[in-house]
């Protein structure tokens, strides 16, 4: 840690906005070709220290620091200008949310360009050309069309990697990405990564910012992991992922569900609910003899796009879910996953071929006479907040969904209430809150709660654990595997993480395009993949194991 | 006849000589005339305008006499019922055609043909049956009866005389570019922002009193229209145009103070403004509601107020410019106690929650049609203070403030008590349109001007005398036994004259005469440099 | 110019002993209560036009209706206030009495538009396909007629009066109203509360009665503060024309068509009754603005 | 990509425009006829005879003949279906008919007000967007303190009535200091005063909205990558943010247009300016239908165009739009 010229040396760092300090005296180095991870739970003050570094903390923030060099210079003394100047020519910065990092109303190319412009004075058909150069450098294909594209007309990958192009326009000796990854599919983070690796070989110093300790273990030279705004634990990749000291840092890790077994419990605070876990699957038919709860036939769905050819969203797809199993289907954004959901759910009528619930006919009876029938059926989201009604209170929402819509007042049903909360490990006395005052987990678990008061045997989960971080993912995961367990419930479970699928899932679909191209028990599909699709799916899952 | 003029314009011998060139821009505050040409409908707007351009056969002088203009001289047989009209034969319109007799009878049946819609000039020669040319500059014209008012219709700018060619036009063509003798003619007229009138570089004839003979001084009048009245003034301070008209009280007064604007106050002949107090319908269908009503408003307190000294009061039912008009003071003064006792004789003793007098069971309550363009701010004004003193003697007034449509579709249905409409025509015939019961009979639009709606077989018999006996003196006597006759009869009250005043830069000189109906003319007017 | 980052000692974190670290307790308190001054003040302008309206005879200290022609064009003073008018009546005391017609007049129209936007907003938002295009184009006429052509051919079918005026500038402003309420029913419509509420085997009609209109109503207060001060300016614009209230009735638009005719001798009859329009549809948009960010919150 | 699928995509957006277009039209036609239906039905409602109209008015003192030969002439004396008919076939053909007041055809008097004002409108629009967006980049740059007073003057301003305004500002600039002429001209000087009329109640409206997106923008993560890259505060202005904060302008101009049409009402009045507002006044009192229909034709004619305009520029200025 003590190499001479480190590309970035920061000393007791502070960051307060107005009374609130949330990054309080951080300290840490980045040398020449190293790469330190930054990782820690969401609002723990990794964002905010990384805009710090480039003088960009925000509106109303105040910033002190004992020491901050970027390559040599004193940034504490910079004026404006100089700052200007830091910026993107010395150090190179890929901002958390790429899906919003670019500006809709110009095109890539401007963007990438304006870096060049503002650093250098290459004539404009030079910069066009570099423009091109860097495009092709970060793997885009058809880079000169690329470069006339506004981010609307890219995938969260695409925008990733203009973004990355133009942080790296200009070679910064130093490179500060913010989650990179985190709004792309396994795939898609994979090759960024691989890109971001590369970087880092090429001989500049790198912060990367992530609260994925395993994410970032492949890349990684030395971690730090933060929490409250503070370093709690610092050091080589290795020891830190193999001999945690920190238990903050070691829960991290636990919660971490690749290569947990089913139903191995991933949170260790996860024993909120009574039972202990099982380590095995609860005694409930097999796939085989017993007659399916959901099944879908060859279900087929097209969407009218104006001025195009209609768009076969989901083609002749089929599945068949047990009593007290878990289904699990996994496929690239855009493959048709939701959209298979609602036709299961009876929200959206397929073109052809049905669905059958109890092994009635579901998705082709009129909605009335589904209605009767729909307390058997639940479903859970990915956002739970915009499923709440804004008015209702989290024990307004569960009389509702307790009385069937005869009342919205807690106090008639207040044992239920209390029953289902308790059964999703959340407390009485969060009844007279309102959802949008919860944390992220309690959403999600108030979510469940609700979905369960008509006492549902299926549930419909469609990316319930895709907007939480890795501990209050390993929480929610934990909770709904108790639940199977203790309830006998079947889930559809829809994820594009695959460690999460395969952690969740008795058999597995795994869509692409739209058509399932590969189906199975999950251990068989994960371990000895048919379909060169799954294949590189599953080369591109961080495959991390812990304390390997 | 030209008031008398406040402010020392053309009343004082000019002291600098008269320039040639300019242009006059005048700004009107009247709704802009949709015919330029007065034959058609005929109204004040058009008189105004069209007095720059058109002529008629005879005017008034400067003491009020009426003088022959384009006429040379008239006859009447002895039994009335022939006149005999000799025109000039030196006059050329600026088409060019010559004035003749023939030309004068195209333009009386241009007036009295249905077609064209005219209102006001139809309603002055009603009385002709048939007209000849006996030669070039002689027109004899037969009357159904004798009218001793005629040559006083001859005067009005809704008889003026346009170029017969011009008036074979169609109306449309007619209407944008009337072609008339006057001192300036129409050369176009962009709707909405302004008629332009160019001089009469043939003039040669003076108007009555002019000060030069030859073509006018000004070599153009730009007649715009500014609906509102601050702007207008605005526009004369800050020198945009020269004159405006319609000039509000309480400008006239600031602009008394300022030795750039002057003013010209010319009151409009014919009747002066008044309320009529409908006497068909209840409750003034009883006289001695009519006389109650006429002591509980505080006019005088009222003009004073408003007027800033503008507008002496008037009792008559005529303009104080008509010398047979008849004043009487003693029946309009304020007196509250008066009502009191009249309306309780009149079983109107009882008072409601609000203090409004009742009678079974019906409040005293008067219905006030007011229409917004017809009368100034001030006006409106005046009538909320007699609302609020006639609130006092519990007598309520509604005012409804309507637009001309909806204020003519009032009177039609007889949806009024007392209504405020203005008349102006030349000498006291007048009284004839406004009282007699034949006026109560209405034109097919539903209009009718005797709105008091006086029914009296004496006045009757007393206006029809007047309107036709050739003695001058006895003329008189009869017009003032009428007008003491609707005065007495509690029909009306008078406010003032009708108001006709214009401001104008003190850069012009020579501003004051009028036409017969009061209307400024430019002739003798120049602008300094 | 400050630099962007101040200096600390390398290690020793001394906090405590930085002034600026330790919270200060003043601070947030006084940043809170600006923030919330115009909101305050808005309020209680807002406040003062609704005592005004309803018990006017407790702000007012004249007769709003009594003449006294000697004391007419009284300039603002000891008095008389805001000065008197042309027949010598309180500026002031008209103003207060004013209010209740004022207000009246712009709450009635504001309720009406949104009435009949409501109802149209529904029908499209939630009436299907068909319905949600007849009622577009319904709309589209609207707006594409001019405003005042609309009410100025209202008032010239049912002749002028306070009646007229509430509906004339209701059916003006209804159009404004209906597509937004459409829009945020069609956004509630699609949205995934109402999913759940379906799953959860709710009907449509009482989707539409529990989650739909409901949460309508919370941005169609927001839109109805804003409302009302626009609808006493279309008001004050109708009486302006002179289509408004009968006088004497001291109606602001009324008084200030007045006023302007005396612009140039007595500025204050113009003036303050503007002043009152203002004051009350400012603050009427100061506070939907403030509904409408605690709305979002 | 292949060649082939490129064309393919031209096609489409070729066909896309072409059918925008059509759209368009056609929506166009069926506002233009519903706003003919309805001021033809609405207008006979009024009390009041055409005929009258006709005749020179109300309060003429027309014949009965006179009122049978105008009803004649006009076709006044048919069924009112008939009559309806007849008016869409001549509307169909470009015929607005005759006015009864100005006794010219109503094309020809339309022609003559609409040019002041669409100057009037057009201009006032333009004022107003400089004055917002000039009010919404200053406030952004000058703090807290000059986001309070901007978002106090846009407040302000967009709640003050038109008359109003303008008789403050002829006493002001007109009367006191003699500055600016106070009755409007087609041209110059004149017109300074019915535009600002116009444009700051409107520039205050847009100015609320548009701030706001800008404040938005500013704070965007697209603006934080873009100071990442170096770019200055003026830079992002111009560069990013700017060009956010005008979409909601360009979205509001078509309804500002229209409102700009009912203000001109006002404004023509008070400064005597011709033009369409100052007419349709004159022609709903005067009764005069054919007038009154042309009036509103053209006012829903400018605001079709205007709303497609507006949505055409939303679609250039926002490649977002074009694709949804
Ligand atoms: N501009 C700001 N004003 C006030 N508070 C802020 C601001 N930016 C960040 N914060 C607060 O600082 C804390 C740290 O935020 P930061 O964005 O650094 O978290 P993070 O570790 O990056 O979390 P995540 O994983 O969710 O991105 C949070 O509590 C956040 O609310
Ligand atoms: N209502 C709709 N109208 C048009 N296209 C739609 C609609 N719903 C979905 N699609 C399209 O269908 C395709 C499949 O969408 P779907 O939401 O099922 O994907 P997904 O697998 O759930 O993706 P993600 O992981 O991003 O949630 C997408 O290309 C989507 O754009
Ligand atoms: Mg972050
Ligand atoms: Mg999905
Ligand atoms: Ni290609």
């Amino acid at each position: 840690m003590s190499t001479p010229n480190p590309v970035l040396r920061v000393e007791n760092l502070h960051v307060s906005f107005g009374a609130t300090e949330v990054v309080a005296g951080v300290s840490f180095t980045v040398n020449p070709g190293e790469t330190l991870a930054l990782v820690g739970e969401s609002g723990s003050g990794k964002s905010v220290t990384a805009r710090s570094l480039i003088g960009l903390a925000g509106a109303g923030s105040r910033v002190r620091a004992g020491a901050l060099q970027v390559a040599g210079t004193d940034a504490r003394s910079l004026s404006q200008r100089a700052w200007r100047t830091l910026r993107g020519r010395t150090a190179g910065f890929i901002l958390q949310d790429a899906l919003t990092s670019l500006d809709p109303l110009r095109t890539i190319g401007k963007e990438i360009d304006d870096a060049l412009r503002l650093h250098s004075s290459g004539s404009g058909s030079e910069r066009a050309a570099r423009v091109i150069e860097l495009l092709e450098s970060v793997g885009l294909d058809d880079p000169v069309r690329r470069a006339g594209q506004r981010s609307g007309e890219l995938s969260g990958g695409m925008r990733q990697r203009a973004l990355i192009a133009s942080a790296i326009a200009l070679d910064p000796v130093l490179l500060i990405a913010d989650e990179p990854t985190t709004a792309l599919d396994a795939t898609i983070a994979a090759q960024v990564m691989d890109l971001l690796g590369g970087l880092g070989a090429a001989g500049s110093g790198m912060l990367l910012i992530s609260h994925d300790l395993a994410a970032v273990a492949t890349l990684a030279d030395s971690i730090a992991v933060m929490q409250g705004g503070r370093i709690v634990e610092s050091g080589p990749a290795a020891r830190i992922l193999g001999d945690p000291q920190h238990p903050y840092t070691r829960a991290l890790l636990a919660a971490v569900p690749a290569g947990k077994p089913r139903f191995a419990p991933l949170s260790p605070a996860s024993t909120a609910t009574s039972a202990p876990l099982h380590g095995t699957p609860p005694a409930v038919q097999g796939p085989s003899g017993s007659r399916p709860v959901l099944r879908a036939e060859s279900l087929s769905k097209s969407f009218k796009v104006p001025g195009s050819p209609d768009f076969a969203a989901v083609k002749d797809v089929g599945f068949e879910l047990h009593a007290g199993r878990t289904l699990g289907v996994v496929g690239e954004s855009g493959s048709g996953k939701t959209t298979t959901a609602r036709m299961a759910l009876g929200l959206l009528a397929p073109d052809t071929g049905s669905v059958e619930l109890f092994g009635e006919p579901w998705s082709q009876v009129p909605e009335a006479a589904r209605r009767t029938r729909r307390t058997a059926l639940g479903a859970i989201y990915q956002d739970p907040l915009s499923s709440f009604d804004p008015r209702l209170s989290a024990g307004s929402l569960l009389a509702d969904a307790v009385s069937f819509g005869s009342t919205r007042n807690p106090r008639k049903h207040a044992a239920r209430i209390s029953e289902l909360l308790a059964l999703v490990g959340l407390k009485d006395e969060l009844a007279g809150r309102n959802p949008a005052t919860l944390s992220g987990g309690q959403r999600q678990r108030l979510a469940i709660a609700r979905a369960l008061a008509p006492n549902p045997r299926v549930l419909i989960c469609d990316e319930p654990v895709s907007a939480l971080d890795v501990s209050i993912q390993a929480q929610v995961l934990d909770l709904l595997d108790d639940l199977q367990f203790r309830l006998g419930l079947s889930y559809l479970f829809i994820s594009h993480d695959l460690s999460v699928i395969r952690h969740m899932s008795d058999e597995v679909l795994v869509m692409q395009g739209g058509k399932v191209v590969e189906s199975g028990a999950t251990e068989s599909v994960f371990t000895a993949p048919v379909h060169p699709y799954t294949r590189t799916l599953l080369a591109a899952s961080p495959g991390l194991v812990p304390g390997r | 006849a030209p008031a008398p003029e406040s402010g020392n314009g053309a009343g004082t011998p000019a002291a600098a000589t008269p320039v040639a060139g300019g242009t006059l821009v005048y700004a009107s505050g009247d709704a802009e005339p949709s015919c330029l040409d007065p034959h058609v409908g005929g109204n004040y707007p058009q008189a105004l305008v069209s007095s720059q351009y058109l002529e008629t056969l005879y005017t008034k002088d400067a003491a009020g006499e009426l003088v022959p203009w384009l006429a040379q001289d008239s006859t009447v047989s002895a039994d009335g019922l022939t006149r005999t009209v000799k025109v000039r034969g030196d006059i050329r319109f600026t088409d060019g055609t010559p004035l003749t007799a023939e030309a004068v009878k195209a333009n009386f049946e241009h007036l009295l043909d249905p077609a064209t819609a005219s209102s006001t000039g139809y309603l002055a020669l009603g009385k002709i049956k048939s007209m000849k040319a006996l030669d070039p500059t002689t027109l004899e014209l037969k009357l159904s009866t004798p009218d001793n008012a005629l040559l006083e219709s001859f005067s009005m700018p809704w008889v003026a005389i346009q170029s017969p060619a011009a008036l074979k036009r169609s109306q449309e063509e007619n209407c944008a570019a009337p072609v008339g003798t006057g001192p300036f003619k129409v050369e176009s007229w962009k709707k909405q922002e302004a008629v332009n009138l160019v001089r009469n570089e043939d003039y040669k004839r003076p108007v009555a009193d002019a000060d030069h003979t030859g073509p006018a001084y000004l070599d153009a009048i730009t007649w715009r229209f500014i609906p509102e009245a601050a702007t207008r003034y605005a526009a004369l301070q800050a020198g945009e145009v020269q004159v405006i008209d319609n000039a509000q009280p309480d400008t006239i007064a600031a602009a008394a103070k300022n030795d750039t604007i002057k003013h010209l106050d010319a009151p409009r002949p014919g009747a002066s403004n008044r309320i009529e107090l409908n006497s068909s319908k209840a409750p003034f269908n009883d006289p001695a509601v009519r006389e109650a009503f006429i002591h509980a408003v505080n006019v005088d307190a009222g003009i004073d107020s408003l007027f800033f000294g503008t507008a002496p009061r008037s009792y008559s039912p005529l303009s104080s410019v008509e010398p047979l008009g008849f004043a009487d003071k003693s029946l309009f003064d304020f007196d509250p106690a008066k009502t009191a006792k009249l309306l309780d004789a009149a079983g109107w003793s009882e008072r409601d929650a609000e203090g409004y007098r009742v009678k079974d069971g019906t409040r005293l309550s008067l219905t006030f049609p007011v229409s917004t363009s017809q009368s100034i701010p001030a006006e409106q004004s005046l009538f909320e203070q007699l609302q609020a003193t006639a609130k006092e003697s519990g007598i309520e007034i509604k005012i409804n403030l309507l637009d001309l449509s909806s204020w003519y579709g009032a009177l039609a249905k007889n949806d009024y008590n007392l209504v405020s409409a203005p008349y102006t025509k030349v000498g006291p015939s007048v009284l004839s349109i406004l009282f007699h019961s034949d006026s109560t009979i209405p034109a097919p639009s539903g209009y009718f001007a005797n709105l008091s709606q006086v029914k009296d077989p004496a006045l009757d018999k007393l206006l029809d005398e007047a309107g036709t006996i050739s003695e001058e003196g006895k003329r008189k006597g009869l017009y003032i036994r009428a007008q003491k006759l609707v005065l007495e009869g509690h029909y009306l009250l008078p406010l003032y004259d009708q108001q006709n005043h214009f401001l104008y830069s003190s850069k012009l000189n020579n501003v004051g005469s009028t036409t017969a109906v009061a209307s400024p003319t430019f002739f003798d007017t120049w602008l300094a440099k | 110019m400050n630099p962007l980052i101040e200096k600390l000692p390398a290690s020793d974190p001394v906090l405590a002993q930085h002034p600026a670290a330790r919270p200060r307790p003043g601070a947030p308190v006084l940043a809170r209560v600006a923030a919330l001054a115009p909101l305050l003040l808005a309020s209680a302008v807002l406040a003062f036009f609704v005592l005004a309206a309803i018990a006017p005879n407790l702000l007012a200290p004249f007769d709003p209706l009594a003449i006294n022609p000697a004391d007419a064009f009284s300039p603002p003073g000891a008095n008389h206030l805001l000065g008197t008018d042309e027949s010598g009546r309180d500026i002031y005391s008209r103003i207060v009495h004013g209010s209740r017609p004022s207000l009246l007049i712009g709450a009635a129209a504001t309720a009406i538009g949104l009435g009949l936007a409501l109802v149209l907003g529904t029908i499209a938002g939630f009436g299907g396909k068909w319905l949600d295009f007849g009622v577009g184009r319904i709309l589209e006429v609207l707006f594409a007629l001019p405003g005042l052509l609309l009410a100025l051919v209202f008032i010239a079918l049912s002749g002028p009066g306070v009646g007229t005026t509430v509906i004339a500038v209701g059916l003006t402003t209804a159009p404004g109203y209906a597509r937004m309420i459409r829009a945020q029913i069609i956004a509630l419509r699609t949205s995934s509360m109402v999913e759940a509420a379906t799953v959860l085997g709710r009907s449509r009609a009482r989707i539409l009665a529990t989650h739909i209109l409901p949460n309508a109503l919370a941005p169609i207060a927001v839109l109805g503060t804003l409302g009302l001060g626009q609808a006493v300016v279309w008001a004050a614009s109708l009486s302006f024309l002179g289509l408004g209230a009968p006088p004497p009735a001291p109606e602001w638009g009324a008084m200030l068509s007045a006023g302007r005719t005396y612009l140039a001798l007595a500025w204050w009859m113009t003036f303050f009754p503007g002043l009152a329009i203002v004051l009350v549809a400012a603050a009427s948009t100061v506070l939907s603005r403030s509904l409408k960010s605690g709305g979002n919150r | 990509m292949n060649p082939g699928t490129h064309t393919q995509r031209r096609r489409t957006r070729i066909t896309g425009a072409a059918s925008w277009v059509l759209g368009k039209v056609l929506g166009g036609i069926f506002v233009l006829w519903a706003v003919a239906t309805a001021i033809f039905f609405g207008i006979r409602m009024i009390p009041g005879d055409p005929a009258e109209a006709i005749m020179g008015g109300p309060g003429s003192q027309a014949s009965a003949e006179a009122l049978a030969a105008a009803r004649a002439e006009y076709g006044l004396d048919e069924p009112l279906a008939v009559q309806y008919f007849t008016a869409l076939r001549r509307l169909a053909t470009g015929d607005l008919g005759t006015s009864y007041s100005l006794k010219n055809p109503v094309s020809e008097v339309l022609g003559e007000l609409l040019p002041p004002t669409l100057t009037l409108a057009v201009l006032a629009l333009l004022v107003a967007w400089v004055l917002a967006l000039g009010l919404a980049v200053a406030s952004t740059r000058s703090g807290r303190a000059g986001m309070a007073l901007a978002s106090g003057l846009e407040i302000v301003s967009a709640a003050v009535p038109h008359f109003w305004l303008a008789s403050v500002l002829i006493m002001l600039f007109a009367t006191a200091l003699g500055w600016l002429p106070p009755v409007s001209t087609a041209t110059g000087a004149g017109l300074v005063l019915p535009v600002a009329t116009l444009a700051l109640p409107l520039a205050g409206f847009l100015g609320q909205v548009m701030r706001d997106t800008l404040d938005a923008a500013q704070r965007s993560g697209f603006a934080l990558s873009a100071r990442a890259r170096g770019e200055s505060e003026i830079g992002v202005l111009l560069r990013h943010s700017l060009r956010h904060a005008a979409l909601p302008g360009i979205a509001l101009s078509g309804w500002a247009f229209g409102s700009l049409l009912s203000g001109a009402v006002v404004v023509e009045a008070i400064f005597a300016r011709p033009g369409l507002g100052r007419s349709l006044l004159s022609a709903v009192t005067a009764r005069d239908i054919p007038l009154v229909t042309g009036v509103a034709l053209v006012s829903a004619a400018a605001y079709v165009l205007i709303m497609a305009l507006s949505d055409a520029a939303e679609k250039l200025a926002d490649p977002r739009m074009a694709r949804a």
